[in-house]
């Protein structure tokens, strides 16, 4: 956790462009999919060792935290590899620099129009969900 | 036009911790280096304010500080740049990173020191002709840039890999370094690419650019250290 | 208070200081100690190249670099140190690109070189390509070579260390002191032989290309224990300095074509220098830019003129001399990086779309701490050494100068007498023994420094130090008149006197105190301002840099001389003079 | 100079891991995405869907199989650079890398006893 709060702290620190953004940006979305990631794979295991577990599991991720929190999974993963492909090819083709500005506000942009759509089904799924649950209450 | 700066003050010998100081400069021009009202201050109203400084047209690399909150060299930031009304306020902080030891002079060892660690001079043992070695302009242009650095350490201390860890060797150490890899005349690539290969060296630049951004001479630091990355991969 | 043995010290590391330290570190315990970072020293501002006659795009002879160089110096440079320098300065050059200096290459990959004020072909009196350069960073790039390369041998640096005073016993140098900024704590070093290359002393004046820490230290020490100040008149006056702010423009602008012109348009040097026009020596010049101005003719009335570096301008008079030359925008982008950079940057002008606005500015002191062929110094008219005491670069004078230095003889100044300073020292360290150091070798300067500490009088520093910048910019500027410098002689005598009794300094701590240093640095620079009036008004002449409304005219016959300024006893000063030293070169009028 | 230096050719692979594995992960993860939060959900996932409609066949058990151990090891390989860049004390720096990497083992292995040991249900299996 300390180490969450340093890459937070030392951003606000200095008041860096786009790229110390993008960075940011990517360090976290990296570390809450990891976290996700570790989740994700025991519990789906459970598949083999603990099927009853596993639909426990399940029956957690559909409650609403979770399906809130799976909104921002989606947009930490597609941001963490859109920003990723940026990186690996600024690395690659180093000259690129003068560009970076533009490239990393590509990456966001990027981002965003491949986030909307999925935003929307989700909510969708989200809706839904939602509604069932208040017709079961009901 | 009226100018109130606002700079981060300490003094080891009388504060127990750093705080903030505010002061007033009236008449001040539009193209006014940041540095002459740092001076104004130091020599119209408190002489304790201390502060590195010499050739004041961003050669020498003596003053780079944190200035409205980004680092630059304190004779290269003019007012304009940061002002536009009548009236404006400008704050100035020593560079992030580096102890400071008083008011916005930090203790430069460690940045020296890394300097030191990639064998940042001319190495090639052979017997010398007698007239000049020859070298194509191609030849000389790859390394061009990075024959820029004046080792103001803007771009090490504007780096938040060097920040968190300040054993990484640093933007500006590697642009050192990349002044000899490239020159066709050295014979020491290897030994410092291998150095560089540490864990301390080119892999902890995540490619943030806040160092290209810092530069004051507009070195393209990020591709450079790019450039030795590629180096090491084909070795 | 510490004390440290070596067997050199070397006080400054810009240039001169580094190429010292790199000799006599190879053979002897050397240290380095430099009031900045060594890469922070004025050497790194020196833009447009390094003289020498390699020939590398045609020919050129050393003999003709020793012609150019004497004739610019108005016949007042030593001729035979000169024939030295001129031929040390090719193996010089060279071997600092075995140094890996990354100079500019020819198509062939030889070292580049651009023509520079004052340098010719001697048959045909036309510019020659002599100046060796890397972009307009030439300085940079020899600063920062030099330092690598003491790193590459390990010298010992105290960088951050303030010289303030030099140990005498006896009437023998033993040492010096100095304070270590970062503490405060007063350091005495011991050494055999001590090398002073500390640099220039243009802050003496209002509008400079100099940095702000360039005050005369090493000069002011010396002429407070008795050794002589040499040619101090002589100070340069850059013709091209940024208007106001005196950066400098380098002499390369003109040497890649550009042209002074007035508000008339005119390119007016064709009338001062009808042979070389604008890349006549420096002196003639900045004259003429003065002369211009007072006419009426500088831009809009004011006191500037332009320089002009557009690609159409300039291919426009290459057109009309008839040469087939011809620049472009990329050209000059790629010859001229810094100086696009500093216009940019402070005036918001793109030479490459509009002329550049300059004024003569105060650059480089030809006069110095006097020294022979080999960096040492000498103390009297007889060139008496004193055995275990250099001086090299900006702070020296052999003199190669004299009257007027030529562009890009500085560097090479720095280059081949550091070299010669290091290696005399060598020389010397093997046969001689440390002169023992006197009882409490610091107690002076530090009861001087207690006083500048503590001194609450009610005259600022900088207010002290600008009203002396400005009797020495009104009186002992590009002119002068006897009137003027009498005057200027008298007003710095009152200004030392308030230095003296009613200075004021704010800061009392240990710790970075550089309200003390500047203080300190304003006593070393009042001295120089006061040695270099007083010279100024003895020599009834115009010679090179020195030059007078009321004598205008050289005079060899009475002042074919350098001067020696002593400091008396009771604190003022005497002038004494010897002879220049003429080879080959007999004195004639000087046109370009 | 003589010798040849040595490199370190750890720290050069892990960052060129870093670039080529991210390459290739992008289209897993995002036909992951895809499938798992978008065309389905998990109002429609259970343990009857995972076993039913993905697992029975090999190729998207292979597909997770990859997309595991290649982000696994991008997410570990990430994770260590973070703690590299901020836990200096040499004892706490081993310690956290050495208990995030036996960590990753156990997640990995967790990850791959399923996928090869989870049971194709009979009526699946005895298709042709």
């Amino acid at each position: 956790m300390s180490t969450l709060v340093m890459t937070v702290r030392e951003v606000l620190r200095y008041r860096g462009k786009e790229g110390q953004l993008a960075w940011i940006g990517h360090r976290l979305a990296g570390l809450g999919t990891l976290l996700f990631f570790v989740i994700h794979v025991i519990d789906t295991s459970w598949v083999y060792f603990w099927p009853a577990g596993y639909e426990h599991a399940i029956a957690l991720y559909r409650s609403r935290p979770f399906l809130i929190g799976e909104l921002f999974l989606v947009l930490a993963v597609i941001y963490h590899g859109v920003n990723g492909l940026r990186v690996a090819l600024m690395d690659w083709k180093p000259r690129l620099w003068a560009r970076q500005r533009e490239l990393t506000l590509a990456a966001f942009v990027l981002t965003a129009v491949l986030y909307a759509p999925a935003f929307v089904i989700m909510m969708g799924h989200i809706i839904n969900a939602w509604s069932a649950t208040g017709v079961a209450a009901r | 036009m009226e100018i109130t700066l606002r700079i981060r003050r300490y003094n080891p010998e009388v504060d127990e911790k750093p705080y903030w100081a505010e002061y007033t400069l009236e008449n001040v021009e539009r193209t006014d280096r940041v540095l002459d009202l740092l001076h104004r201050v130091k020599w119209e109203i408190d002489g304790t304010l201390s502060f590195r400084r010499s050739c004041a047209h961003g050669v020498c690399g003596s003053d780079a500080m944190r200035i409205n909150g980004m680092n630059l060299l304190a004779c290269k930031a003019l007012v304009k740049d940061f002002v536009k009304g009548a009236k404006g306020r400008i704050q100035v902080e020593p560079i992030l990173g580096l102890p400071v030891i008083k008011d916005l002079i930090v203790d430069m060892d460690t940045f020296f020191e890394h300097y030191r660690t990639v064998m940042p001079y001319f190495i090639n043992d052979e017997e010398p002709p007698e007239r000049e070695r020859l070298q194509s302009p191609e030849e000389r242009a790859i390394f061009d840039e990075s024959t820029k650095c004046i080792l103001c350490a803007a771009c090490t201390t504007s780096c938040p890999s060097f920040w968190a860890n300040e054993t990484y060797l640093g933007p500006a150490a590697i642009v050192q370094a990349h002044r000899f890899i490239f020159d066709s005349r050295d014979q020491a690539a290897s030994e410092r690419l291998a150095i560089l290969s540490e864990e301390n060296g080119v892999w902890r630049c995540r490619t943030i650019y806040n160092c290209t951004m810092a530069c004051p001479r507009e070195i393209p630091i990020t591709q450079l250290i790019a450039e030795v990355k590629k180096e090491i991969g084909r070795r | 208070m510490k004390v440290h043995q070596f067997d050199a010290v070397i006080v400054g590391a810009g240039g001169a200081g580094l190429m010292a330290a790199l000799y006599a570190s190879r053979e002897i315990k050397t240290a380095v100690i430099s009031k900045l970072y060594p890469t922070r020293s004025h050497t790194g501002a020196a833009q447009g190249g390094i003289g020498a006659a390699l020939g590398n795009h045609e020919e050129d002879h050393w003999e003709w670099h020793a012609f150019d160089t004497v004739k610019g110096s108005d016949y007042l440079a030593d001729q035979d140190a000169v024939d030295l320098f001129c031929q040390e300065a090719i193996e010089a050059v060279i071997e600092l690109e075995h140094m890996g200096l990354p100079f500019d290459r020819t198509p062939e990959g030889k070292i580049s070189q651009r023509p520079f004020g004052g340098h010719t072909n001697n048959e045909t009196g036309r510019p020659v390509r002599r100046a060796c350069h890397a972009a307009d960073r030439t300085g940079h790039m020899i600063l920062q070579t030099l330092y690598q390369q003491c790193i590459k041998n390990n010298v010992n640096f105290f960088d951050e260390f303030h010289v303030v005073d030099l140990i005498m016993n006896d009437g023998r140098p033993a040492g010096v002191v100095a304070v270590e900024i970062g503490t405060g704590e007063v350091h005495v070093f011991h050494a055999k032989a001590i090398l002073f290359a500390t640099g220039g002393w243009g802050k003496v004046w209002q509008i400079t290309s100099n940095a702000h820490t360039l005050t005369g230290d090493g000069n002011a020490i010396l002429f407070r224990r008795g050794i002589p100040l040499e040619d101090m008149e002589f100070f340069q006056f850059h013709p091209t300095g940024i208007y106001r702010l005196g950066i400098l423009i380098t002499e390369g602008v003109r040497g890649e074509g550009g042209v002074l012109l007035n508000d008339k348009g005119e390119r007016f040097m064709e009338r001062y220098a009808p042979s070389i026009k604008d890349l006549a020596s420096r002196d003639v010049v900045s004259r003429a830019i003065y002369l211009e101005i007072k006419e009426g003719r500088g831009i809009n009335g004011k006191g500037y003129v332009h320089l002009d570096i557009r690609p159409e301008t300039v291919n426009k008079y290459f057109a009309e001399e008839g040469s087939d030359r011809r620049i472009d925008r990329e050209y000059v982008e790629s010859k001229l990086p810094d100086i696009l950079d500093f216009c940019r940057t402070y005036i918001g002008i793109d030479p490459v779309e509009e002329p550049m606005p300059v004024q003569p500015t105060a650059h480089y002191g030809m006069g110095g701490i006097p020294t022979n062929i080999h960096g040492e110094v000498v103390i009297d008219e007889n060139n008496t050494v004193l055995p275990g005491l250099y001086a090299a670069g900006e702070c020296a004078c052999v003199s190669v100068h004299g009257a007027n230095r030529l562009g890009t003889n500085s560097l090479t100044d720095l280059i081949v007498f550091g070299r010669r300073g290091g290696q005399a020292m060598v020389e010397y360290c093997k046969q001689a023994d440390f002169v023992p150091l006197p009882e409490n070798p610091a107690g002076e300067v530090e009861a001087e420094l207690e006083r500048l500490r503590n001194a609450s009088g009610k005259t600022r520093v900088a207010d002290l130090r600008a009203e002396m910048q400005e009797v020495m910019s009104d009186y002992v500027g590009v002119f002068r008149l006897e009137e003027g410098m009498a005057k200027a002689v008298e007003e710095i005598r009152e200004l030392k006197e308030r230095y003296a009794t009613d200075l004021h300094v704010d800061d009392r701590g240990n710790v970075f105190n550089y309200d003390l240093l500047e203080a300190w640095e304003l006593g070393a620079l009042l001295d120089i301002a006061e040695v270099t009036a007083v010279s100024a008004l003895a020599r009834k002449e115009s010679r090179g840099a020195h030059s007078r409304d009321d004598y205008p005219k050289r005079d060899d016959v009475n002042w074919l001389k350098h001067t020696l300024a002593y400091q008396k006893p009771d604190g003022g000063i005497e002038l004494k003079y010897k002879p220049v030293v003429i080879t080959k070169y007999q004195p004639k009028e000087r046109v370009y | 100079m003589t010798g040849t230096p040595s490199y370190n050719r750890f720290e050069t692979l892990a960052w060129r891991y870093m670039r080529l594995s991210g390459v290739l992960i992008i289209p897993l993860v995002f036909g992951h995405l895809a499938i798992v939060h978008l065309i389905n959900s998990v109002a429609t996932i259970d343990y009857q869907w995972v076993v039913e409609t993905r697992w029975a066949y090999l190729g998207w058990r292979l597909y997770d199989a990859f997309l595991l151990w290649f982000a696994g090891l991008h997410g570990f390989n990430g994770l260590r650079t973070v703690i590299n860049d901020y836990v200096h004390n040499r004892t706490a720096n081993r310690v956290l890398n050495y208990g995030a990497a036996l960590f990753l083992i156990l997640v990995l292995a967790l990850g791959s006893i399923a996928l090869i040991g989870t049971p194709i249900p009979e009526a699946l299996a005895n298709l042709p």
